[in-house]
């Protein structure tokens, strides 16, 4: 057993995009945090579910087909009625369909409930930065 | 169901299509003989298939971007804008991710909800929503030959709605839209399912109506060596000629270093026709195509233009039949229309202006041609020998053994052993061979390779040297130097 | 005056200077021992010579833009916003056209209009009015290594003042800034005029400043054969080292065949060091410098991206020094600054790309290589031969007799009788030689070249397909096909 | 002698251009036209002179390097002044410094007295068929 702090981390919705999740996975990992990697194609559920089981700190929700406006909608209420309602949310990747105005991106979805919202092209490094000032 | 490289009986192949037909409203709207008639109607200059023919007679790289939106009349828009203002040659209908997933309830309220917000809010097209009569409407409402594109691992509802409506090209394969495309659908399914597809091109074939099929070539996208891509697609070529597909196009993704990349499609190339030749399929046509950068891109626009530029570079030089497109939006999401024309006109740009040269035949363009053949030879034969003289069996088995294995791939079915890096010269290599077949010559040739950019870098070759690869083009360099 | 090839004597060019600096008030400004002192404190990350040396010790290509407005503050600005948000390596000050006639009162009248306008009513930056205090301004604010880009036949005054100001790079030539510029200056004055920038920088660099002056390779920018203008660059070259000038940077503009593009930066390196060796000048640097595409582009930006895209592949695979870079406005006037650094960050991107990227050595690449050597060594060794073994009057009989010439050339000091035109690769070639003192195989080697092309395209080469050359970038070919 | 219609060709001002000089004067030779080329270089006076002295219909100016503005500023009243007012005066090129709205830039040069202004890019059958028009 270890008493690394716990980070769940997956690809929302029907995406598939495997890439970014790996990296994380490894820079995470790397960083000393224990990361349970649900891969690609996760249902909101299941980020709960995993959340629950492993009493992780976070849940890192990844989003890169553009459908994140329609996939990520809910995912904090639905935390909350878990009973896990201050767990820390962060998503990102290319959240909407179209390039837009990241401002707006980041709003919308701040309002939705997620703690941090990261731009396309965001590299690991502030996730991981972001992770250690939230976790103190 | 026992999965074998063999030509599916007709009867067979009723049995499931009456099960496919049912499993979303709109396949009730399938009527096979009236999708022959309707086919026979398309015109030469929207043929896709024919299109391909002619390109490959002249020598010329054509153009195709990728681009779907929700709604019919928004994607017709879309696409007639593509084809004037952005000159497109080749016209695709890129399918939305529920759809993708077989998730059609999903993909209607992403309609409904489009309408509302008056723009798209799915990534794509949602054709078998659409249906037959609506997909039509694309296919009479666009000057265009249009192609379905999509990472479907089940795209048998799919292929029925498309072809009927009148579509002449059809993308995927049971090995590249199942390793890159999904978590954990089994390669005995979806080999299946696409056996499926192609024994459908197959009929349209036997009753006239050629239909162009393409497998998945980047798979990944991301640093994936040629001989690994080349040998799926030669894989996924031999299984749809063996249901009677007679016009394939086989594909590859920009690797980035320019020898590299011209080799990877002349082998690929001689590699299908000299397979296909091996195990008797041979009145067909065979075609190649180019992705450009499938990669990170560089979030600045006239950065982009560069990398586009040198895919349509590599592409014009390397005599592909035709390249796919990027645009500047690419590091930003899904491009508008503009965006996308504009990455298109760059493109034609570079090929009309290398169309006329003709890059030298030199002993390194020669060694990187045969390389690439020796790797993919190791890995077809062996494929073959695993499955007892079938593809499809040994595939499963290959894949299960790492003798297929693709880098990056969310599929639990790929064994993510081997780890590729570039060498000093940007080419794509492995610092670590995992379980590929690969003979100790070639194995020394990868490690020389990787020795040498790691002794130039002054640091061992590891995770570290793949991660700072995968990032460089998107910061402006090929090889992610420390 | 008597021209002839041999260093002036010290009070020879003092002689004249007192008269130069007299043509316009700002020279009275000018005072060669507080310039040098001043030169001095220029540090190596602003000293252009000594970035380029640092460069081709590195086997680097340097981005630099062409750039320059009407007033002080506007033209630090834009110099600052192309060094950080286009990237550039080096930084240019383009001279206005008045400046480049001489016309101070005209270029005065255009400071003040712009200054009424509130925009540059100039096409560049006049640096003889705003005179040696002015010019500082810019050096001093600006965070970069600056050179002189002008097209100016008595470029004295300007060199005077520029060079005290502290400017460590000057472009010109008493052929290249004559032939494309005038239309009835004499190539005496003009070479003698340059003897006279020539020596005012060896005088620098006897007093330990080094400052680096460059030929204008391109000449007309259009359809210019490579060997054309290495002998012109190779002939500047030498009548500035004899003045005494220790770096010298010979340049080259695109003709947009790959190797042939590739073979002229080799071909112009090898032939300077040759002829430099030949005649014994020794402790000198030579650079290259690579011109992007110089004819018409095309108006769409998309397409204009890819031709910069490809001036900068080419460039890098070159191995020039520097490579001059155009804009995506380049079709519709003056670009805006961002436009500017739009080329730049475009280019800057290609050649980090192909930086770890080798042009394989081909035998195409070699025979290029040679033609354009053997050439050159014709139009060379003609021209010493003519002036009795001097190169300054064998140049001016050379232009006499049509050994040199120079296509589409506005002076009426250059025959104009030669014609070139694209053979059926795209590169230059002449389908006819005029007077080029080329032997018989060289000849008949351009004849072939066309007639193959004339073949292909089943008719006669004429003028009809020089003028379809010279539209064929703008229109999306580099070919101009019938 | 030939009765060819004469027309007077030449780049204004400061300006250098030589390229497509050569190739109007080509291509209005190749028309039928006399060609009264004055080359590159040409100030202001040398086109209304060699328009008197070859009593030309027109006069057909350049300008490529972005000082248009202030070159072609003037041309009609001289052309006025020396009696010829009524001879036509057509100009193309690159005639300001900056990308701008070519309708602004037209409308400008038309104010001026031009009776053609041509975009960046005009090719000279455009050239040839306005002239044909114009000298019916």
């Amino acid at each position: 057993m270890t008493n690394k702090e716990k980070v769940i981390l997956g690809v929302i919705g029907a995406d598939c995009h495997a890439v970014g999740n790996k990296i994380l996975n490894h820079a995470l990992t790397a960083a000393g945090y224990e990361v349970i990697n649900l891969g690609v194609l996760v249902p909101q559920e299941e980020f709960v579910n995993a959340a629950i089981e492993t009493d992780a700190k976070a849940i890192l929700v990844a989003s890169l087909y553009g459908h994140g406006e329609i996939d990520c909608r809910g995912l904090r209420d639905r935390c909350r009625e878990a009973g896990i309602e201050d767990i820390l949310l962060y998503v990102g990747g290319n959240l909407v369909v179209g390039k837009s105005d990241f401002t707006e991106v980041e709003k919308k979805f701040l309002a939705m409930g997620y703690d941090k919202v990261y731009a396309p092209g965001t590299l690991p490094e502030q996730v991981l930065a972001d992770l250690k000032e939230d976790l103190k | 169901m026992e999965l074998k490289n063999k030509k599916w009986s007709l009867d067979e192949f009723n049995a499931i299509r009456a099960e496919v037909l049912k499993t979303w409203p709109t396949g009730e709207g399938v009527n096979f003989e009236e999708g022959v008639k309707y086919q026979e109607t398309i015109p030469a200059k929207r043929h896709f298939a024919k299109l391909l023919v002619k390109a490959k007679k002249n020598g010329e790289t054509l153009t195709q971007p990728r681009a779907g939106v929700a709604l019919i009349d928004e994607h017709i828009n879309l696409l007639n804008f593509l084809r004037t203002e952005g000159e497109a040659d080749l016209l695709p209908s890129t399918i939305d991710s529920y759809t993708r997933q077989n998730q059609y309830k999903e993909a209607q309220n992403g309609i409904e909800e489009s309408l509302k917000a008056g723009r798209s809010l799915l990534n794509g097209f949602p054709a078998v929503n659409h249906g037959v009569e609506g997909v039509r409407r694309v296919v009479e409402s666009v000057d265009g030959a249009l192609q379905v594109r999509h990472g479907t691992p089940d795209a048998r509802l799919l292929a029925e709605i498309t072809m009927a409506a009148g579509y002449t090209s059809y993308e995927g394969g049971g090995i590249s839209y199942n390793i890159p495309y999904a978590k954990s659908v089994s390669l005995e399914k979806t080999i299946f399912d696409w056996q499926y597809c192609d024994r459908l091109t197959g009929l349209y074939a036997e009753h006239g109506i050629e239909i162009n099929r393409e497998p998945f070539g980047p798979l990944t996208g991301t640093l994936v060596p040629p001989s690994i891509s080349h040998a799926v697609a030669v894989i996924e070529g031999i299984l749809a000629a063996e249901q009677g597909v007679k016009n394939i196009t086989l594909g590859y993704g920009q690797c980035g270093n320019l020898v590299q990349d011209i080799a990877a499609i002349r082998a690929l190339e001689e590699l299908g026709e000299e397979y296909m030749a091996k195990h008797g399929y041979q009145d067909m046509v065979l075609t190649t195509v180019f992705h450009q950068w499938m990669g990170g891109f560089p979030q600045d626009e006239a950065k982009a233009f560069s990398v586009i530029s040198w895919g349509a570079a590599a592409a014009a030089f390397s005599k592909a039949t035709k390249v796919i497109v990027k645009t500047p939006h690419e590091a930003l999401g899904i491009p508008t229309k503009e965006a996308n024309a504009m990455g298109l006109r760059t493109t034609k740009q570079m090929i009309n202006m290398l169309k006329d040269q003709v890059f030298p035949q030199t002993k390194e363009l020669e060694l990187e041609i045969n390389m690439i053949k020796a790797e993919a030879r190791c890995i077809l034969d062996k494929v073959f020998e695993l499955g007892n003289g079938d593809y499809a069996v040994g595939t499963v088995r290959a894949f299960e053994a790492g003798v297929l294995d693709v880098p990056f791939a969310p599929s639990k079915f790929s064994l993510n052993k081997i780890l590729p890096a570039r060498d000093n010269y940007g080419a794509v290599r492995l610092f670590d061979v995992g379980n590929l077949p690969f003979t100790p010559d070639i194995v020394a040739f990868h490690q020389d390779k990787i020795a040498e950019r790691a002794k130039a870098e002054g640091r061992a070759a590891s995770f570290q040297m793949v991660i700072d690869d995968i990032y460089a083009i998107s910061k402006g360099r090929l090889v992610g130097r420390p």
